[in-house]
């Protein structure tokens, strides 16, 4: 049917849905529903964090969109004809939802926020699954290891673990049933490159999937994501249906004989499925509690079944490997780490979102070009990279380039990409904290030295933020963090300590301030810092007296007021009331 | 009761009454009554041919299964460090300070259950919360204000604000 | 409420059924019920038996149980003698099995040769 | 957890030791007493029974009468699920007067398998053994349910057996109707 207007709606998909439903629901009570198509394009970095939409051929472009002013667009604009001028972004050009920055180079991320999710064509038209035509009509299981062998691929989830060798060992594993599954677990703070593509472009997972099933001999796939993605859930579930359809999953595809069909899992709240082999105990209805290795999946996997399981990313490189050739992608990136990756930059940054860059870009590439620089243009501190289980990376290494070796050798990690800019206003030991603080909760309890060992060091961490640090507290958590690594069965274990060992490395003298002197360098640690009032600039307003939550300010109107630092909680809230700036923390 | 073990299996017949759909079931149990009574898994235990204790010991296991009765409106700040460090701290407290309960709890009104949630991947726009199943992100003290009081409208109005 | 006079109808029509054909016991089905059977899912394998001869009506075939008979290994065990011809042994029997081996061999009269164990 | 995934699997076990001790008749005495927080099972058939000294090694797994394996499991799993679930085992026999094997569970205890598929047991011990006559009691708090083969065997006489396909579906719907009726665990 001729549309004679199209209306695409962008933005975090989470944030987007209520308004693309209250416009449809709009749209048909108008009676337009056969003359506006409405479609739901992600949008990617999200500069001003407000849902968009353009309408074409108008050209018009809204923002900050609520359902309920998104009603009356369909009205005004798509029955009357009038825009609404005062939701209208004011430059009349329509520039592009999202302007790829220079240093950026689109693979895994080519389609997301171009193609609408939930059209089967859409991707088609951008060749998809002609990969896996081509493999299954033209190539033999060795022919496509060996394209995967030349594009030097590695895991995109965060182990780097080459993918034509993990593929090769499941493809050698003997079994009458194997299983294909993809790990959309991502419960890396912090990330979330996954759930972009899986909402924004479902079909590249699903096609890497089958034809990582054609190479090791699966016929059964499963898709585990987790419940915190509803909306990546329910796209997935449109793409397997329409891809059954169409007769590219499910029995004799392309007519070849090969059957391969899918089937999403949820998680249910987990960090720790996210480790392979915690991921399969979840499927097969257990407590996510990793295996011992070996066996490793390749030979026995879910229900002991020889299994391959590879990250969201890495399956969504692979239809393209095979068009455009392994040596395309290995012109691309560094001498060990090929390739592009995503990366999900947060925290004090300009730009946040999600990018997709070569490896081998710097650090400070990614914080100033990409990133656009730190936010209020703070001086930078530090990057944490890999997440939770990942390390920082100060001043010193801005130059170091971003690859697996790289990030490895300073103590850090790849993780799946998470990417967090930490300023001068961020303090070290607070961070470590946190970041024990989430390893320890999602510790699955199965080995003593994580269980307990990540409860010990947060108990350290804890009373030096609080104020009660003694010396010898660091040695003890190097020598804790040491035995951690060493005594646990995953990744989790194995990884709970780096934040805080490679902060102690790379900012001891922080530590070293909040044990001995008692003080917080970055002034965050509430024991540690006093809100004063300074009586020469105080103009006696009461403001801050009215909004303290604990009353602990006095003082008579028009004379300086006083904290009595015994009642006060340091929230900063008579800090940010002051309208002459009369409050300081020391 | 009745209709609460109704509802129990049926979700177990669409899944199948086996020890492999067990996470499946449990979630979709908790999702559709709020949270898992003893009786729903006894129920579960029983026709899934499993004891009590490994239903239990499963449920126990995954954060977003409660063991609990929870408030009308569930609210789930994300306590990771993307959020932390734009400013998750003062949000944190104005949630505890609004709602006067603190996390973990519910309210003994039976209106509120203040949770936290690990990273549900909006960092772009942090600090983030969810309450039930909408995502608000770039929060301030403030605008939780404003948030909570639109949901508090929303009982006494009947509609939406 | 199933009753007693429900039965005696039962019982009534298997008679009149048993003079029509007039069919003795033709087959013969037994299920080993050890404690290492009965692990292995022995009781859901002969329920299922009953069910598939329930619905395919088969009145001449008479299911009974044996104790373990030494293995294991195969469990569930399923032994089908039809008419005069040797007994046949079969492992590993679960309830999706079920349907194809009664239409092969109780029905068919041809033993199903893939899930034979050698005694 | 032992190897039997619900209690009615272990009835079962129990059963065809009568089966082999060539009993006749086959008692079943189910109570799940939800006020004394007990499920209480018993099975007593009139076998060959066994003597004293038999009697006081019957709960080693090494001791068995069959000759086709050197080990007897079916009672030690018993004793040892009653026990871990808080509750006891006992067997009682005498040479030529049978035997009888009564165990408790604690009813609410969280390790406690669930009676499971008795409708199941109860129809493979039925039909299964045609020379064995059953009288199964079932209670739940104050309700009980009662079943006893030889008043179907009155009725059907010599000529019609148990495992008639529309015997078989009778028995069937009787034992789910009265285990709904008295609303035990088990399932119907």
């Amino acid at each position: 049917m001729a549309y004679r207007a199209h209306v695409i709606i962008s933005g975090d998909p989470q944030q987007a849905q209520p308004v693309t439903v209250a416009l449809l629901d709009e749209i048909g009570l108008l009676g337009l529903s056969n003359e506006i198509e409405v479609l739901a394009a992600t949008d990617l970095t999200v500069a001003t964090p407000s849902i968009e939409a353009i309408v074409y051929p108008d050209g018009v472009h809204y923002r900050d969109l609520t359902p309920d002013n998104a009603r009356l667009v369909a009205t005004e604009h798509l029955l009357k004809g009038r825009p609404v001028q005062n939701l209208m972004v004011q430059e009349q050009a329509v520039e592009p939802l999202d302007e790829p920055s220079t240093k950026e180079v689109r693979v895994v991320l080519r389609n997301v926020g171009v193609i609408n999710p939930e059209s089967i064509d859409d991707y088609i038209a951008q060749d998809g699954y002609a990969a896996l035509g081509k493999v299954l009509t033209e190539m033999t299981p060795d022919g496509v290891l060996a394209e995967l062998k030349t594009s030097a691929l590695r895991g995109r989830g965060g182990a780097g673990f080459p993918a034509w060798m993990k593929w090769t060992f499941a493809r050698n594993a003997p079994g009458d049933q194997k299983y294909v599954v993809c790990n959309g677990d991502e419960g890396d703070p912090g990330a979330f490159m996954n759930r972009r593509v899986l909402e924004g472009d479902p079909h590249s997972v699903l096609e890497g999937m089958a034809i990582a099933a054609y190479v090791i001999g699966a016929t059964q796939g499963y898709l585990y994501v987790r419940a915190e993605y509803p909306i990546a859930i329910r796209t997935l579930r449109v793409a397997i249906e329409q891809a059954r359809e169409y007769g590219l999953l499910g029995k004799d595809i392309f007519g070849t004989g090969f059957c391969f069909d899918l089937e999403v899992r949820m998680g249910a709240g987990a960090f720790v499925c996210g480790e392979e082999t915690a991921l399969m105990e979840s499927v097969q209805g257990n407590r996510g509690q990793p295996r011992t290795r070996p066996p490793f999946p390749a030979t026995s996997g879910l229900w002991g079944k020889p299994t391959n399981i590879n990250n969201v990313e890495t399956y969504a490189n692979v239809p393209q490997i095979l068009l455009n050739g392994g040596a395309w992608f290995a012109a691309m990136g560094t001498e060990k780490s090929k390739g592009t990756k995503t990366f999900a930059i947060a925290g004090k940054v300009k730009r946040t979102g999600l990018i997709e860059v070569p490896l081998g870009i710097t650090v400070r590439e990614i914080v100033y070009d990409v990133g656009g620089g730190v936010l209020n243009d703070k001086a930078f501190k530090a990057v944490q990279t890999g997440g939770p289980l990942g390390g920082c990376i100060p001043e010193k290494h801005l130059d170091m380039p971003v690859d697996y070796e790289s990030l490895a050798s300073v103590g850090s990690a790849m993780g799946s990409g998470g990417f967090i800019v930490m300023d001068e206003e961020t303090c070290m030991v607070d961070m470590a904290r946190f970041f024990m603080e989430f390893a320890q909760e999602e510790s699955c309890g199965k080995c003593v030295p994580c269980r307990v060992g990540t409860r010990k060091m947060l108990d350290i961490l804890e009373a030096i933020c609080a104020g009660k640090g003694k010396p010898g507290d660091i040695e003890a958590l190097e020598t804790l963090g040491r035995s951690v690594k060493i005594g646990s069965l995953c990744g989790l274990g194995q990884g709970a300590p780096n934040p805080v060992l490679s902060m102690i490395e790379n900012f001891r003298e922080e530590y070293e301030a909040h044990i001995y002197d008692k003080r917080c360098p970055a002034k965050v640690c509430r024991a540690l810092i006093e809100y004063k009032i300074d009586p020469e600039t105080c103009i006696g307003c009461t403001r801050c007296a009215r909004n303290c939550p604990v009353n602990a300010i006095t003082g008579i109107a028009r004379q300086p007021h006083v904290i009595d630092p015994e009642i006060c909680i340091r929230c900063g809230i008579c800090a940010q009331v002051c309208p002459v700036n009369a409050v300081s923390v020391e | 009761m009745e209709d609460v073990l109704a509802t129990t299996d049926g979700i177990i017949d669409v899944h199948g009454a086996d020890q492999e759909a067990l996470v499946e079931i449990l979630r979709e149990v908790n999702e559709v009554s709020g949270h898992l009574s003893r009786e729903q898994m006894q129920r579960i235990a029983s026709r899934l041919s499993l004891p009590l204790s490994k239903v239990y010991s499963v449920a126990s296991f995954y954060s977003l299964i409660s063991l609990e009765p929870l408030g009308k409106h569930v609210v789930r700040f994300c306590q990771d460090a993307p959020c932390h460090v734009v400013g998750g701290q003062q949000v944190w407290e104005a949630l505890e300070h609004e709602l006067g309960i603190p996390f973990g709890a519910t309210s003994l009104d039976g209106e509120w259950s203040l949770l936290t949630t690990s990273c549900i991947g909006a960092c772009a726009v942090g600090p983030v919360m969810m309450v039930d199943s909408d995502i608000h992100g770039n929060l301030d003290p403030q605008k939780v204000r404003e948030i909570i009081a639109r949901y508090r409208g929303e009982e006494r109005s009947g509609g939406i604000v | 409420m199933k009753s007693l006079e429900e039965l005696q109808k039962i019982k009534e029509r298997a008679l009149q059924r048993r003079k029509l054909s007039g069919e003795g016991s033709r087959a013969r089905v037994v299920v080993a019920m050890g404690t290492c059977g009965i692990a292995a899912g022995a009781r859901d394998t002969m329920t299922a038996i009953l069910s598939e001869l329930e619905s395919r009506s088969i009145t001449d075939v008479v299911v009974t149980q044996t104790g373990c008979i030494g293995l294991c290994e195969f469990e569930p065990i399923v032994q089908i003698q039809v008419g005069e011809s040797d007994m046949v042994t079969y492992g590993k029997i679960d309830v999706g099995r079920v349907p194809e081996l009664i239409d092969g061999h109780v029905v068919g009269g041809v033993p199903v040769a893939k899930w034979q164990v050698r005694k | 957890m032992t190897v039997f995934r619900d209690l009615s699997q272990h009835i079962l076990d129990i059963a065809e030791n009568s089966v082999t001790a060539s009993a006749t008749l086959l008692h079943i005495d189910i109570d799940e007493n939800p006020v004394d927080d007990q499920l209480s099972i018993a099975i007593g058939d009139d076998g060959r029974g066994m003597d004293a000294d038999m009697l006081r090694h019957i709960a080693d797994p090494w001791v068995t009468t069959r000759t086709t394996r050197k080990v007897g499991l079916g009672i030690p799993f018993l004793k040892q699920t009653a026990e871990m679930c808080g509750g006891t085992f006992e067997i009682t026999s005498a040479l030529g007067q049978g035997t009888t094997t009564r165990a408790t569970l604690q009813l609410s205890h969280i390790d406690r398998p669930p009676l499971g598929d008795l409708n199941g047991t109860l129809l493979c011990i039925i039909v299964g053994n045609p020379m064995i006559d059953l009288v199964y009691q079932h209670k739940v708090a104050d309700r009980t349910f009662v079943l006893d083969t030889r008043e179907f065997r009155e009725i059907l006489g010599p000529e019609v057996s148990l495992s008639d396909p529309e015997v078989f579906a009778f028995v069937r719907g009787t034992i789910g109707e009265g285990l709904a009726s008295i609303g035990s665990e088990a399932l119907p």
